[in-house]
């Protein structure tokens, strides 16, 4: 103590000299440096998501409107057996229609075509509904066929020569002359959001992807989260510290990195094989997925309980609360943020992954939404994988607006947990 | 009727619980000392009657449809099935089916129709039965649990032991789904070594895998050095990280550092949308906007870049990472306590200093968590190698050349023509077999590292 | 009242509540606790003395088996509660800590509403039947503990955004709420000025009638004031262990009139 | 299972999903669940077995291999009808932002794209790295082509038609007298040193990187090339462009045709599956613009077409294939 | 020595360091602070009496703005250092603080080595010039804390895992290391033995004669032995400023008389 005396006492700093004001100002750009870089890299990552969305936009936009055209149709007996409604000739009731309505032409076929390939069964479907309608005329609102739509929308240009055109002059000055009638509109496309998938651009939409999605995340989500959660409570909280536990934790770890294709050949091999669960189907799917989202949630969930202080800890077991006590009424709303984080990420990727889906064949093309989780259907992610290698030109758009859709059903699906995640956030 | 046995699974559990915790109740309100709570003795016999009778449900709808099966096929006139195989019969019992579910088309053998009447029975029955015994057995253990009930009952520990149990069993899916994997991929492994020499695998420097599967089929020799592909995977996944790693980890400094409370509220969702963009959008974005841009990039400069680039996936796998860095990060330094920040700031830190200095090296845990996260995403992402890197295996390790990954070649050899005896599709499971061994090492240093500097505030 | 004190003062005929034999602790390598043997009394109030860094703290989270929770630390020795071996492995922790209650050095409240930190021990306890009852338990802790009047209008506040000397007055009124048989009391005062001690010290003295507290402090005069029997601790050892008056006037060992009087610390 | 289901080749894929979405919205029955697995992959899972756990048809961009009706005898899929439904021509395509009017000859194309090639009256390896080495009235640019990678039958077919008949037409085979084996052994390989770039199985990624890099060709199904004819022309082989003309009249010399494989045990057993074929069958899809052809495929000659129909519509089985 | 301090003690003819006026702070409704006007002295120890939750800690960390960091306070006066606005846009927290030392009322080591805890201050200002500068730094902080002799082989173990007061006077050797102009102090002695406070107080004593200290504390007697101003607060007033031995002895404001006497809380 008395040695104390001993050592030269911390010398008093003179905060105005310039060595300090040097060494300060230094110390506040490395701040601000730190600042700014930090700025930038959200900057960057802020580029990159809004580069990817108006690309997404840029082309995906058109495919929120569709051209339509309206017609008036006259059930006559020519072309309609008033005994067999399901299949009389409706496509020549549309052929006729069209010859009427566009002066001059001559060529029932090609007119026709230019309604979607669906008019025929909008027809049929007005008057089965109403078998009255027989002999009586009645307004139709019909999408256009796809090249048609991509004329009406500008993306065919009238200049090329038409060799290489998709649409021919006359085509084209066909639908010029319903141009000129008015009975061309272009209202929102409530078929990309209320109908299944179809062979036809114009009819194609994402309400079986949609569904499918949804499932097949429901599965996900209520499989992954609670036994994620689980698992990493009791790992991380009540297995013995031991090399053992280690091991599992590393092999957890682990599993964050296989392949997805892989778990996709691990359903194949279980829920397929061994369960004789049906292909394409979003009970299935969701449980793929879950396998592979359960890492994800795991190394959240225990990275968030790890972080916990241990004098909250502390506190509680000191009043006689049971280790199970203390996490879930302590440990476990203060780890909330982190496990919902994990979860919003493990979804998120869960929601876009494609490559497992591929294996339990949910890349089917399937007409109808499904009704069940255990009806085939696709998902989104797969279903862009279709729509991105078909040839028409229809799906190009299609194609960026179903990923805009996705991102949309994404951020819905973020937004309770963010809302969440927000509300269990506090800093101590 | 799996939605009334789930009901009345639900009601039985509810119901344990509100008898268990009344007679609790009335025990205490009688003056006795319960060891337990009585919120516990309820809590007991839900999870009593909930925990069993789920998985009897669960067995049952698993098993039921076989079980129905093979008793319509039995009691089918003796004679019928034989000489006929198993595929035959399957369509028999398809057919059977059909018919049951009111589907008869052409003219069925009466047999069939008979079986099909049968079958459409045992169905009726099976539910009936099914629900019965769910019934049976939630009242059975609705007694068991009731009779628990007294003051020394440690319902506590029983209810938290079946809660641990539950636990347990959580840990196990992931346990086992590891378990199955491996097992898998060493099975396939195995196997693969009986065909290629293990050290061509592990020294080879060619890979070339596109032997014939099928005598007809034409194609090279196969050459199975896995050198190259790993060298790919390396490639891509150090571009990646060099590029998501800095990105993540300074957005999450300025968000929990700088940012106003709105701002960061704001931008972590923002951010996290990144991470759910499909993966095929990814390799979209890769082929069409950034490796062009490179190519654009190396005919100015003179670089000799490759139209597939490793760079190109990299960078566009670094934003796909983004978020997993930035959000673990970022909920790892708001976890740190108030007052090491208090702390540091005190003695006169900047914020910088008191982010890296102290907040920085306590959240180290969770923020390995993250960043080993995203390299894992970076060794097994698929989608985006697959459109953006190309195929060609190459020994290189120049991010500007292009490349193939170990995913890329398990997906080519595993999609399209398959055949499970040929070294091309072992390859596939060796490859990943090794991809775990690669990754498993990745994770016991990161695990030592955590060790090693975790910092335990508090 | 002070009266009744001095009576009371004078019976100490009780019997013991927890009885220490040859208990050791490291934290890895560090011997920090060395072969201590302790009776603490019932209806008692026992200090333990002893300069910082001593083992103090560590005593007495070996009495509630707080030392479990840190993964470095090892409990040698035998440690019974009203005769039963608590590091039996028979005895459920938990049960044992709600016997034994425990207010600690730093003080800990959780991140959670004022009523709620109180309210949280008589709640997992199931110690109250309706609503009333539990405002009424928490009404009392906090009256108790001193802080009543303080929060009584912001119940429903963080428990964190307490002063310093509030949040200790919070965990000790968290830590009677749940009426424990023993109490083990890690400096409750030292944040506290002399009102809020001498109300906390009566606290003490009125938990006596019916408990057993254990209770760490550094103020000599504390120990003198509230204590029946003292504990001085040094570097690991416990060096003495009597009736307080005895300690204080006539310390038997050297180092502990060094430290009475201030020569070591 | 109340749906029919059917797997296979991505080049049958959006025909068959034309027929399945006809078939449903004529009849009201239940659409048929298609999925591409790529031709391989679907014979693999079609001759998995009979019953309800296996696929009732699947798509083919090329005829059934012996090993493969080997595999489906094997496991009891002993009857098979072969739907021969049109074919589909393999272009190679340009940007039309490329002024050079490209007609080669397939020679020409081997010399650009296989692995091998004869140089100075040798087989090894190949050193061209721009167009104009191959021939001089090409222009001077690297030769850089987008394909497709071995998983895929539009690769097979590549190869198989393309590269074997440009070995064939090199001088240094025909005088060298090569068989067809040898052909089949060194003519097969797509090289590997950069120019060929093997492009994912995403027909429409190729597009793009072609709009994107004018230099640069591809090669694709003609469905793709048809729809995009405002941004891309086709290669021309011996001075023939491709177009549904030319193809259906095998004036285009690479084109291939397309089939579907029928299980004929699982008729009458799985629901509509007999409708269903007949459907597809029927001549509003197959006939010349029909509604298969408006999607792209090249029609049968009118009496192939009759006689496949008949063939398939009555369940005549398949025999073995010789190869 | 002692003489030494008694001389120093009436000379009292120092400058003022720091001039608070009209502080007022909030915690969102809460009004805790309530115009308080104090002059702080260079060379001198100002302690801060009150009872608890009266808003010393408070006014402390208004002083070097350590209230910018809690979300919900609002600052508002004038507070000048050396004369010039220390909440001026213009000035640079982190200078401010660097200034002005801080020990907090809860002890809060940094999870990083005893060595690293002290040596953090020193290497951010780039104090030293090496390694051994630096090290003599940690020594003599360490020896000054009265912590050097416990922890002096073990100082690559972490903070986190020492006694509580041992956790104190680590955080004292890290406020000192960087000699600061003004020290605040909150509660520094409040989990140390006598022994370990005299060396504090003395530690204070000697701080004196170069720089400003401000001390809170629950201790009369504390107060009375090192400052040589006292500051009572009462209910976020102050009520009386003035010299110690004035405040202690003759109170003007009855309130003091009363929390000094003991009768107020
Ligand atoms: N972060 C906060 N949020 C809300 N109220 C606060 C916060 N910090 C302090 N208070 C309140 O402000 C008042 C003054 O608190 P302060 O910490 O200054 O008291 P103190 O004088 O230091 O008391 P003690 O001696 O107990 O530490 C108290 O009533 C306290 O409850
Ligand atoms: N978690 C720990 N890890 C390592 N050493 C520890 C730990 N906790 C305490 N120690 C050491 O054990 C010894 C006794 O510590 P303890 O906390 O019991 O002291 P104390 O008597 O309570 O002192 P104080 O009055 O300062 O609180 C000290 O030397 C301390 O450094
Ligand atoms: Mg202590
Ligand atoms: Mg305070
Ligand atoms: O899908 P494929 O037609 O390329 O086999």
């Amino acid at each position: 103590m008395t040695d104390m005396t001993s050592h030269p006492g911390p010398k008093s700093i003179d905060w105005t000299s310039d060595e300090i004001g040097a060494r300060v100002r230094k110390r506040k750009a490395a701040e601000n440096r730190l600042r700014y870089i930090g700025l930038g890299a959200i900057g960057i990552a802020f580029a990159m998501l809004a580069l990817l969305i108006s690309s997404l936009v840029s082309t995906g936009w058109q495919a929120f409107r569709q051209t339509h055209v309206t017609i008036q149709v006259t059930y006559t007996p020519e072309f309609i057996n008033p005994d067999n409604l399901q299949r009389s000739n409706y496509r020549g009731l549309l052929e006729a229609t069209m010859l009427d309505l566009i002066p001059g032409a001559t060529n029932g076929r090609s007119v026709a075509a230019i309604l979607s390939n669906g008019a025929q069964f909008t027809a049929r479907d007005r008057i089965i509904a109403d078998p009255a309608l027989m002999g009586q005329t009645v307004t139709l609102r019909v999408p256009t066929s796809d090249p048609y739509d991509q004329l009406a929308k500008g993306l065919i240009d009238r200049d090329t020569p038409e060799a290489n055109r998709r649409l021919k002059n006359d085509e084209i000055a066909a639908f010029d002359a319903l141009l000129s009638q008015g009975v061309v509109s272009k209202p929102f496309n409530w078929a990309l959001l209320g109908n299944a998938d179809s062979r036809f651009p114009e009819q194609a939409g994402l309400k079986g992807a949609l569904w499918g999605s949804f499932y097949a995340l429901l599965t996900c989500f209520l499989l992954a989260f609670p036994i994620g959660i689980g698992a990493a409570i009791y790992l991380e909280e009540f297995a013995p510290k031991n090399k053992m536990s280690d091991f599992i934790e590393v092999n957890i770890n682990n599993l964050a990195a296989v392949p997805s294709v892989v778990f996709g050949l691990l359903a194949l091999a279980v829920f397929l094989g061994w369960f004789g669960m049906g292909r394409s189907i979003p009970f299935v799917g969701g449980m793929t997925l879950a396998l592979m989202t359960l890492p994800t949630i795991i190394i959240a969930t225990r990275a968030a309980l790890k972080a916990v202080p241990p004098s909250i800890r502390e506190a509680a077991l000191g009043v006689g609360a049971s280790k199970q006590q203390v996490v879930f009424h302590h440990v476990l709303p203060l780890a909330m943020p982190g496990i919902l984080t994990g979860t919003i990420i493990g979804l998120a990727q869960a929601l876009g992954e494609t490559a497992p889906l591929l294996l339990i064949g949910m890349n089917a093309f399937v007409t109808a939404a499904p009704a069940t989780p255990f009806d085939p259907s696709t998902a989104l992610p797969t279903q862009i994988f279709i729509w991105a290698d078909s040839p028409e030109r229809g799906f190009v758009s299609r194609t960026s607006a179903a990923i805009l859709v996705l991102l949309g059903f994404l951020v819905m699906m973020n937004a309770v947990a963010i809302y969440l995640r927000n509300r269990f956030e506090r800093r101590w | 009727m799996t939605l009334i046995a789930f009901l009345l699974l639900f009601a039985a559990a509810i119901l344990g619980y509100v008898l268990n915790r009344s007679a609790a109740r009335s025990l205490r309100a009688g003056g006795a000392q319960l060891h337990s709570l009585s919120t516990f003795h309820g809590g007991f016999a839900a999870l009593l009657v909930l925990v069993p009778t789920f998985l009897f449900i669960i067995l049952w709808l698993l098993f039921h449809a076989s079980v129905l099966d093979r008793l319509t096929m039995g009691g089918l006139p003796a004679g019928t099935l034989d000489g006929l195989d198993s595929g035959a019969t399957q369509l028999i019992l398809a057919e059977i089916k059909s018919i049951a579910g009111g589907r008869i088309f052409g003219s069925p053998e009466p047999w069939k129709i008979e079986a099909a009447e049968r079958l459409a029975g045992y169905r009726a029955m099976s539910a009936n039965l099914m629900l019965g015994l769910t019934a049976l057995l939630a009242l059975g253990l609705l007694v068991i649990a009731r009779r628990t009930v007294s003051p020394e009952f440690r319902a506590r520990q029983r209810a938290e032991g079946i809660i641990k149990g539950l636990m347990i069993f959580c840990s196990s899916v992931a346990i086992f789904t590891t378990i199955g994997i491996i097992a898998s991929l060493v099975f396939e492994t195995v196997r693969f070594f009986q065909m290629v020499p293990w050290h061509e695998f592990l020294f080879g420097t060619t890979w070339e895998p596109q032997m014939p599967i099928r005598a007809d089929q034409i194609a090279a020799e196969g050459a199975f050095g896995w050198l190259p592909v790993f060298l790919g995977t390396l490639v891509i996944t150090v571009v990646a990280l060099f590029f998501a790693v800095p990105i993540g980890l300074l957005s999450a400094i300025y968000l929990n550092e700088f940012a106003s409370p709105r701002f960061r509220k704001f931008a972590k969702p923002v951010l996290e949308v990144l991470a759910g963009v499909p993966t095929v959008v990814y390799g979209f974005f890769a082929v069409l906007t950034i490796a062009p841009a490179l190519r654009t990039f190396g005919e100015m400069t003179g670089l000799p870049i490759a139209p597939n680039t490793a760079m190109a996936a990299g960078l566009v796998m670094g934003v796909m990472l983004i978020p997993f860095i930035s959000s673990f990060a970022d909920d790892a330094l708001s976890a740190v306590p108030r007052a090491l920040r208090d702390g540091a700031l005190a003695l006169g830190a900047t914020r910088a200093e008191t982010v890296l200095n102290v907040l920085f090296p306590a959240a180290i845990p969770g923020i390995v968590g993250g960043v080993l996260l995203a390299v894992s995403r970076a060794i097994g992402e698929t989608m985006i190698v697959v459109m953006a890197a190309g195929l060609m295996a190459k020994m290189t390790i120049n991010p500007l050349d292009s490349v193939t990954t170990v995913t890329v070649q398990i997906v080519t050899l595993l999609i399209g023509d398959t055949s499970f005896d040929s070294p091309k599709t072992l390859a596939a499971f060796a490859l990943g077999f090794m991809l775990f061994i690669v990754t498993l090492g990745i994770n016991v240093l990161a695990l030592r590292i955590v060790h090693k500097y975790r910092e335990i505030y508090d | 009242m002070n009266d009744m004190r001095i009576v009371e003062r004078t019976v100490d005929s009780h019997q013991t509540k927890i009885t220490a034999r040859g208990v050791q602790v490291y934290y890895g390598e560090k011997h920090a606790l060395k072969d201590v043997d302790v009776d603490i009394l019932d209806k008692t109030v026992t200090a333990f003395i002893g300069p910082s860094g001593c083992g103090k703290s560590t005593f007495l989270r070996c009495l509630n088996r707080m030392n479990d929770t840190v993964a470095i630390a090892r409990v040698q020795g035998d440690i019974r509660l009203d005769g039963d071996d608590i590091y039996d492995k028979r005895v459920d922790p938990v049960q044992l800590r709600a016997k034994v209650g425990m207010v600690f050095q730093k003080p800990n409240p959780f991140p959670k509403s004022i009523y709620d930190n109180v309210a949280y021990g008589p709640r997992i306890h199931g110690l109250t039947a309706n609503k009333a009852e539990l405002d009424a338990i928490v009404e009392t802790s906090l009256r108790k503990a001193a802080l009543w009047n303080e929060v009584k209008d912001r119940l429903a506040e963080s428990g964190t955004g307490l002063s310093g000397g509030q949040q200790q007055r919070l965990c000790i009124a968290r830590a009677i709420a749940t009426s424990p048989e023993v109490l083990l009391m890690d400096e409750p005062c030292s944040a506290l000025d002399p009102i809020a001690t001498a109300q906390v010290e009566e606290l003490i003295d009125e938990l006596r009638s019916q408990f057993s507290v254990v209770i760490v402090t550094h103020s000599m005069q504390q120990a003198a004031r509230v204590s029946q029997r003292t504990a001085f601790f040094h570097l690991g050892n416990l060096v003495e262990y009597g009736e307080t008056g005895q300690i204080f006037t006539n310390p038997k060992d050297p180092r502990t009139e060094s430290y009475i009087t201030g020569r070591i610390g | 299972r109340d749906q029919i289901r059917i797997v296979g080749s991505s080049t049958v894929f959006p025909y068959t999903q034309a027929a399945a979405e006809e078939f449903a919205n004529q009849t009201g029955a239940p659409a048929p669940i298609v999925e591409s697995t790529g031709t391989g992959g679907g014979f693999q899972v079609f001759c998995g077995g009979i019953g309800e756990g296996h696929p009732d048809i699947t798509g083919a961009s090329r005829a059934i291999k012996k090993s493969e009706f080997d595999l489906c005898v094997q496991n009891g899929v002993t009857e098979i009808s072969e739907a021969l439904i049109g074919n589909d021509g393999l272009s190679m395509s340009v940007a039309r932002a490329n002024d050079f009017d490209w007609d080669m000859t397939l020679g020409e194309m081997f010399l650009a794209l296989a692995a091998e090639v004869p140089v100075d009256g040798e087989w090894k390896a190949n050193p061209y790295k721009m167009w104009n080495e191959i021939n001089a009235d090409f222009p001077a640019t690297p030769i850089t082509v987008y394909g497709p990678p071995p998983t895929s039958g539009t690769r097979d077919a590549w190869v198989e038609i393309a590269m074997h008949g440009g070995c064939k037409q090199l001088d240094f085979v025909k005088s060298g007298g090569f068989d067809s084996k040898w052909v089949n052994e060194n003519c097969s390989r797509m090289r590997t040193d950069g120019p060929f770039i093997e492009a994912g199985e995403n027909d429409n990624l190729i597009v793009q990187q072609l709009v994107a890099n004018p230099n640069a060709h591809g090669i694709f199904g003609y469905s793709f090339l048809y729809e995009n004819a405002d941004k891309l022309k086709g290669v021309k082989f011996g001075g023939v462009e491709p177009t549904f003309d030319t193809i259906a009249t095998y004036d285009y010399p690479i084109s291939r045709p397309l089939f579907f494989y029928v299980k004929n045990a699982h008729r009458g057993v799985i629901p509509n599956m007999q409708e269903f074929i007949e459907e597809y069958m029927s001549d509003a899809a197959l006939q010349q613009g029909g509604y298969l052809a408006e999607r792209g495929m090249t029609p049968l000659p009118e009496a192939k077409m009759k006689e496949v129909q008949a063939a398939v519509i009555e369940g005549v089985a398949m025999s073995a294939p010789t190869k």
